[in-house]
């Protein structure tokens, strides 16, 4: 007989809630379009859009991988330099191949495989210190962060290593050329982004990550393998850092110190203003691409107007970001209650 | 009782010479005990017992220090982390174990999704979990968040995960501690439909009328040892109190004082709304302890937590000592001595990594300062006056409190609460999973705080408890009150008719009475 | 110019963060070996800071334990370091400082200047032979510092009154990814540009890829500064997109370490300044200029 | 038989988990010393252990503060930038006192109050923000960061503020005089060092301030004023931001943009390699301090010897970090159960 929570008081609740939690990010990104067009009606003319979406894709890729991370509770300060890294050996790698070889389209092919390699290196290293280590995400990452930083700096002698001129002819048209009016980077972007919105939301892996986020006892006692999740998200955000690194090099053909510096704060802040838990449990791959491109058309935004003084634009950026992020929470938070269900 | 199963039948699960250790603390001395197929083995005990330990070696959650397991007639090693689930012995914990922010259905088939192809198929899983939840008779809705449920709710959620499972042997740790009377029933609907197909029941609980209509065989343990195991038709709940405790058991509730009409009003509640609830109005006197009866999610909890502090009102009055009491947090509600104990124990009531003196004093932590500066001293006396007033045990007392047994986390709980020497008292599920000879203690301390003029709200599910303590009982039904009862009125059929909405109290002279 | 057994010099410059520091790290890493090979009795620690404090205690380590004889420092900035240099002069070491001078003079026995302040107006000289009245040009800064500062003010007011029109200027941080992008923005914004000063050859080469990827290579010219070797390659080969390089050479390091070492072991006199300005770099010099072994 | 608690059993036990939790890394920190020492005597040489003291003072004194922070659940990523701001302020403050009433000790003392009233303002700031603005603590300070760099930029012009000669020459003691063999800013680390431990481990605030990060629902349920002490970390943060800005700014008399930069990331690194949890509930001041020797140990034996390519420092540095960390955990595990306990 027992009557408890009648069914219709917690679905709308329920419904209601998740639209307007993607809607957050939206609206802010909505807002930002409009502050953009008023500012310089070009923000929406074609090429500028192009552009927007082009640069969104290196932050936006890393990005989906870090929600993973960041949904099982963990963390990854290294993607910056990991990118640095990949692309300088990518690069090394490259050049050494046409040398031997001449520049053909095996080379690129070469240098992106290697690029997966280690990527999915880099990113199981991270893992394995972290699982099996027993070491504090933050510490790892930091370390392997500056280890990666290093070496690049090692190999380029302190400079830039440049791609070889037959080699990058080869490889150009995979950043500059476009497919149905999108550039190719654009196209891996959403490739990565619907592969990671599948992963997370409809497989097993997914609510693996959630629920070692969540809980990592309930994980364990749900005969999870824990470590086995937690050092898949690490690479699953190698393979991502070496997915953005190979769209990134045939941009400029070259790659130094401070090639993808600060990349690791842009990724983070990405999930989290796309409405993704810092502390983990809950991942949102959809925010999370609005969320890159929110940090990439603010910056656009600022060199699209010279109303204030550049030496302000790291305020403005701040200041945006507080004000999208407080939007996105305020816009459904319907009292204390809604509060404490976070 | 159900139908005795043969005895002769080899048993399913059995563990002979179990021994347990944490540390250096011996937990377990040589138990054996068996399971045999469509059986409820039942086992009973004071808390910290090993209760809750032996069933984790039988689920291969813990390894046992000494001794074997044997499952399906062969010698095995259980394999850790609720692997064992694969294999046909499936759990609920007595601590719930769900992650907050999953969804019901993803919680139920956590680590054994359905899928289609590669794929989770999502409708399936609602659909399955849907249709587990609607034969215990509970409407959760499977794609609600863990987070927005109540503490009944999830335990009903634990509950359909472990039915869900083809399982041959299910262990239940007190899975009816927060349940009321009516969900325990669809609960044990399902363990015998369970038990008729040859599924192996393990039981824990501490009530034990519960164990009498369930169980084959009991049990008993006591500090760690094996007392007896014995079949249901030789006991009666006198004998198994006894032989759990170790001493004779009379007058679980103490006499009910007539409580004085004439004494003044601390509480008043009029017209009390917020989320959940609508129009609750009631008077609280001094030296007067008052019930709250009702189903999961009627609201009691609602109610309380407005009054302390922690949720807000959307209307109504609420006044304590005549003042308008409108507590922002709750620090206003217990400088103005009300205090209130949430039933969840684990997820608002303790720190679980933290020892047991932070979390006693953490409620009352202003008075444990010395110019300053905490006084470590004037904590730990507080410690002792709690494990003497509340027999909290801990065979390790440096141990966290997660690791604590339930029922004296439980204890220590009431401790904190009553650490800050409250006028007006709300007790959410007091002696949820308490031993029987501990309840009779805490019984008789709830009472004589009334004698001493102190004014009790009990919230409970246990229907006997809310009978056996209260002067008056306000049955709650669906976020409003159904009725009021008083003196000779106060009985379980009456109670179930209103909190099943058979019967509405309709008079407002009667509420506030 | 005292002889000692053994002369420990210390070497303290900002870490390899960007292109011309690369250079600068580069450059001192190859006058270490070749000195220390040359003598003896010489002995060189070579040490990178990221910030002013970072360097500060890295001088107050080499006076401390390394017990230095000679500081060759570029400080990050000139101000903050002028204590920690004192500290080192106190110490009795023989102090060269390059590119960065000190406010206080007296301090350093050498100093081996490179010219910032050269560089925005020699830019901004060759702006005015190119463009003239009501031609446009856009400006893409380093990062927010001293350098950056100097660099931009010598060149707008050397620019002035010719009627050469700024249309913006943002920061592109000495980096080729935010040359790439500023430059992008800067193209989407304005329909006609005639000329982009870069400042630096590294957001120069970002430049060029977002000039070319618009397909506008025609319509402008960009003038970086540095020397960067493939800047030096494109100009000899007579590119017309970066035609001129104004030169801030990073090998001004090793001129520091030399000099300083020859203070030991020469008998001459090395105290006083060593200018080395900032020259342009056309088709016709540009050879001399060209260290294609120089990872910068 | 009821065992209870015995008031003497809990003691020693607790003392006991106390040590080995800070023998962790004291441990690390003497093998880095006998490193250093083996590479170069000198590195025990007392001119370099007091430099090594007082530059740890920066990193320390905020890294207490960041205790705090992290120990309440929470985190800050501006401390650095606000140091920058904060020492700009305060040239900026002094210099005109000493134009409009000459250098005097009056200057100074006007300067430090600016200071500190700077400091608690901008963690109030940062906790309001979290607390009542309900964004993340991260995308906060994340924002502030940016926000108080552009402003140092902006009121330098880009370039460096130079505190006045006048008020510098009365300033200067504070950074390079010592009391009884210790330089002054290592008494002020020692003098926060010992009332942060107090404050953490005696007082109130500490306890709550733990409770908060180990469970927010209980701490409230506890009539704990969650946002207000909460806040209270931020502005603590902010004054010790506030006394290392005190102590920098003698050294150097001067602030810019690259003043400060990633000390957030030192000291959050100090706080964790120290033992505390980055997911909040337990804090440990002694450790912090450990932790900020070991870092400033760090940079400082790389500058001992130039056996290894100065573009390696990174790569060594995150070796040394990640391998401390490991030490540090792996000292006291004492297998799988240690570790749950965590
Ligand atoms: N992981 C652990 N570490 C140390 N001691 C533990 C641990 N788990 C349980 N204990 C101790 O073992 C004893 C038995 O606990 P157990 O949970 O089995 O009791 P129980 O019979 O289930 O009691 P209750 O009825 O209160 O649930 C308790 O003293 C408890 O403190
Ligand atoms: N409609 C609602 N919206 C949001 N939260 C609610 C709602 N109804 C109840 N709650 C919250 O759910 C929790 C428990 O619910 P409720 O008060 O219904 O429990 P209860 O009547 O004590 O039932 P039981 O103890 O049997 O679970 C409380 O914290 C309450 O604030
Ligand atoms: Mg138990
Ligand atoms: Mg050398």
């Amino acid at each position: 007989m027992s009557v408890s929570v009648p069914d219709t008081a917690s679905k709308p609740h329920k419904g209601f809630r998740l639209d307007l939690k993607t809607a957050g990010p939206l609206l802010a990104l909505i807002l930002l379009i409009i502050l953009g067009y008023s500012l310089n009606p070009l923000f929406l003319g074609e090429g500028n859009v192009t552009n927007l979406l082009t640069r969104s894709a290196f932050i936006g890729i890393i990005a989906v991988g870090a929600t993973f991370v960041i949904t099982a509770g963990g963390i990854d300060l290294s993607v910056g330099s990991m990118a640095a890294f990949i692309a300088g050996m990518m690069i090394i790698i490259m050049n050494a191949a046409v040398d031997s070889m001449g520049a053909s389209i095996w080379t690129v092919l070469l240098g992106i495989g290697c690029s997966l390699i280690l990527g999915i290196g880099a990113g199981f290293i991270n893992g394995f210190l972290t699982t099996k280590g027993k070491i504090e995400a933050f510490i790892v990452t930091l370390g392997t962060m500056g280890i990666y930083r290093s070496l690049i700096t090692y190999f380029a002698d302190g400079g830039t290593l440049s791609l070889n001129r037959g080699a990058r002819e080869i490889y150009r048209p995979v950043y500059y050329d476009s497919f149905i009016g999108l550039p190719y980077p654009v196209w891996v972007f959403i490739i990565v982004a619907l592969l990671g919105w599948v992963l997370m939301n409809r497989t097993a892996f997914g609510r693996y990550c959630m629920a070692i986020g969540s809980n990592e006892q309930v994980a364990r006692y749900s005969a999870i393998k824990v470590d086995r999740v937690r050092t898949l998200t690490y690479i699953l955000q190698g393979l991502c850092v070496s997915l953005a690194t190979i769209i990134y090099v045939p941009r400029l053909g070259s790659a130094s110190s401070a090639t993808g510096v600060l990349w690791e704060l842009e990724a983070i802040a990405a999930v989290i203003i796309g409405g993704t838990m810092l502390k983990g449990g809950y991942g949102r791959i959809g925010g999370t691409v609005i969320g890159a491109l929110i940090l990439t058309a603010i910056g656009n935004i600022l060199n699209l107007t010279d109303i204030i003084s550049n030496y302000l634009n790291g305020a403005v950026q701040g200041v945006i970001i507080v004000a999208a992020v407080y939007l996105q929470r305020g816009s459904f938070r319907t009292g204390r209650r809604a509060k404490k269900a976070e | 009782m159900a139908e005795a199963p043969d005895a002769n039948v080899p048993s399913i699960l059995s563990a002979s010479r179990i021994s347990k250790s944490f540390g250096e603390i011996p937990v377990l001395f040589s138990i054996d005990f068996d399971v045999r197929p469509g059986e409820v083995h039942a086992i009973i005990g004071e808390n910290g017992a090993g209760k809750s330990t032996l069933i984790k070696i039988l689920s291969g959650i813990e390894q046992p220090t000494s001794g074997s397991i044997t499952y399906g007639g062969e010698k095995v090693v259980l394999p850790p982390n609720g692997e064992a689930a694969a294999m046909g012995i499936v759990v609920i914990h007595q601590e719930l174990l769900l992650a907050e922010h999953l969804s019901v259905a993803d919680s139920i088939f956590l680590g054994r999704e359905l899928k289609s192809g590669p794929f989770l198929d999502l409708k399936a899983m609602r659909d399955q979990a849907k249709a587990i939840l609607d034969t215990l008779h509970v409407s959760i809705d499977p794609d609600a968040r863990i987070n927005t449920l109540s503490v009944a709710d999830k335990q009903m959620v634990e509950i359909a995960k472990a039915i869900s499972r083809d399982a041959r042997v299910i262990i239940m740790d007190e899975p009816t501690a927060v349940l009321s009377v009516a969900e325990s029933r669809t609960l044990f609907e399902q363990v015998r439909r369970l038990t008729a197909k040859g599924v192996a029941v393990i039981f824990i609980s501490h009530k034990l009328d519960e164990i009498m209509e369930l169980a084959d065989r009991v049990t008993v343990l006591r500090d760690g040892q094996l007392i007896a195991t014995v079949g249901t038709e030789n006991l009666t709940p006198d004998s198994i109190a006894q032989m759990m405790v170790g001493r004779e058991l009379s007058n679980l509730y103490p006499p009910k004082r007539e409580p004085d009409v004439d004494t003044e009003v601390v509480l008043s509640v009029r017209g009390l709304s917020a989320p959940g609830i609508s129009d609750i109005s009631f008077d609280l006197r001094r030296g007067e302890i008052l019930g709250f009866a009702g189903l999961i999610g009627s609201g009691r909890t609602a109610v309380a937590e407005v009054i302390a502090g922690l949720s807000a009102k959307t209307g109504g009055e609420v006044t304590v000592n005549g003042e308008p009491a409108d507590y922002s947090d709750v620090s206003k509600s217990v400088a103005a001595g009300l205090a209130y104990m949430t039933k969840d124990r684990k997820g608002r009531g303790l720190l679980l990594n933290a020892g047991l003196q932070p979390n006693l004093t953490l409620l009352t932590l202003k008075k444990h300062l010395k110019m300053g500066f905490l006084d470590g001293r004037s904590e730990a006396q507080a410690l002792d006056r709690a494990v003497r007033r509340f027999d909290i045990r801990a065979r390790d007392p440096s141990v966290q409190v997660g690791k604590l047994s339930g029922g004296n986390q439980q204890k220590l709980m009431l401790g904190k609460t009553m650490e800050s020497d409250p006028e007006i008292v709300i007790m959410d599920e007091p002696t949820r999973g308490i031993d029987v000879g501990t309840k009779q203690q805490i019984y008789h301390i709830i009472a004589a705080l009334a004698a001493e003029g102190k004014a009790i709200i009990v919230i409970s599910s246990e229907m006997q408890e809310v009978i056996g303590l209260s002067h008056r009982v306000v049955v709650m039904r669906q976020g409003r009150m159904a009725g009021v009862l008083e003196g000779a009125e106060i009985t379980e059929a009456e109670i179930m008719r209103y909190a099943a909405g058979i019967k509405q109290g309709g008079e407002n002279e009667r509420l506030s009475a | 110019a005292v002889a000692q057994d053994q002369i420990r010099i210390g070497v303290s410059i900002p870490a390899a963060t960007h292109g011309w520091a690369g250079g600068l790290n580069w450059h001192a890493q190859e006058a270490e070996k070749r000195l220390e090979a040359a003598h003896d009795n010489i002995e060189i620690t070579l040490v990178t800071a990221d910030s002013p404090g970072d360097q500060a205690s890295d001088i107050e380590d080499l006076i401390s334990v390394q017990q230095i004889h000679a500081l060759v420092v570029l400080p990050f900035e000139s101000d903050p370091l002028v204590e920690p240099v004192r500290q080192a002069k106190e110490s009795g070491a023989f102090i060269t400082v390059v590119d960065r001078g000190l406010p206080d003079a007296s301090i350093q026995d050498v100093y081996v200047a490179g010219n910032n302040t050269e560089l925005g107006s020699v830019s901004a000289e060759y702006f005015k032979t190119r463009l003239g009245d009501g031609d446009n040009i856009v400006i893409l800064r380093g990062i927010p510092t001293v350098i950056d500062t100097e660099r931009f003010d010598a060149f707008m007011a050397g620019i002035e009154g010719s009627g050469i029109n700024v249309l913006d200027d943002e920061f592109a941080n000495w980096n080729r990814d935010d040359g790439f992008e500023v430059m992008q923005d800067f193209l989407s914004r304005f329909p006609d540009i005639d000329g982009v000063w870069a400042q630096d050859d590294d957001i120069a080469m970002g430049v060029v890829e977002a000039v070319r990827q618009a397909g506008r290579e025609d319509e402008m010219f960009i003038v970086g500064g540095a020397g960067m070797k493939d800047v030096i390659k494109g100009i000899m080969d007579g590119d017309t997109l970066i035609p001129v390089d104004v030169l801030y050479p990073p090998a001004m390091i090793a001129t520091a370490m030399d000099v300083t070492v020859a203070n030991f072991t020469s008998n001459g006199p090395v105290q006083g300044e060593y200018i080395l300005g900032a020259p342009l770099v056309t088709q016709e010099n540009a050879a001399q200029f060209y260290f294609p072994d120089s990872p910068f």
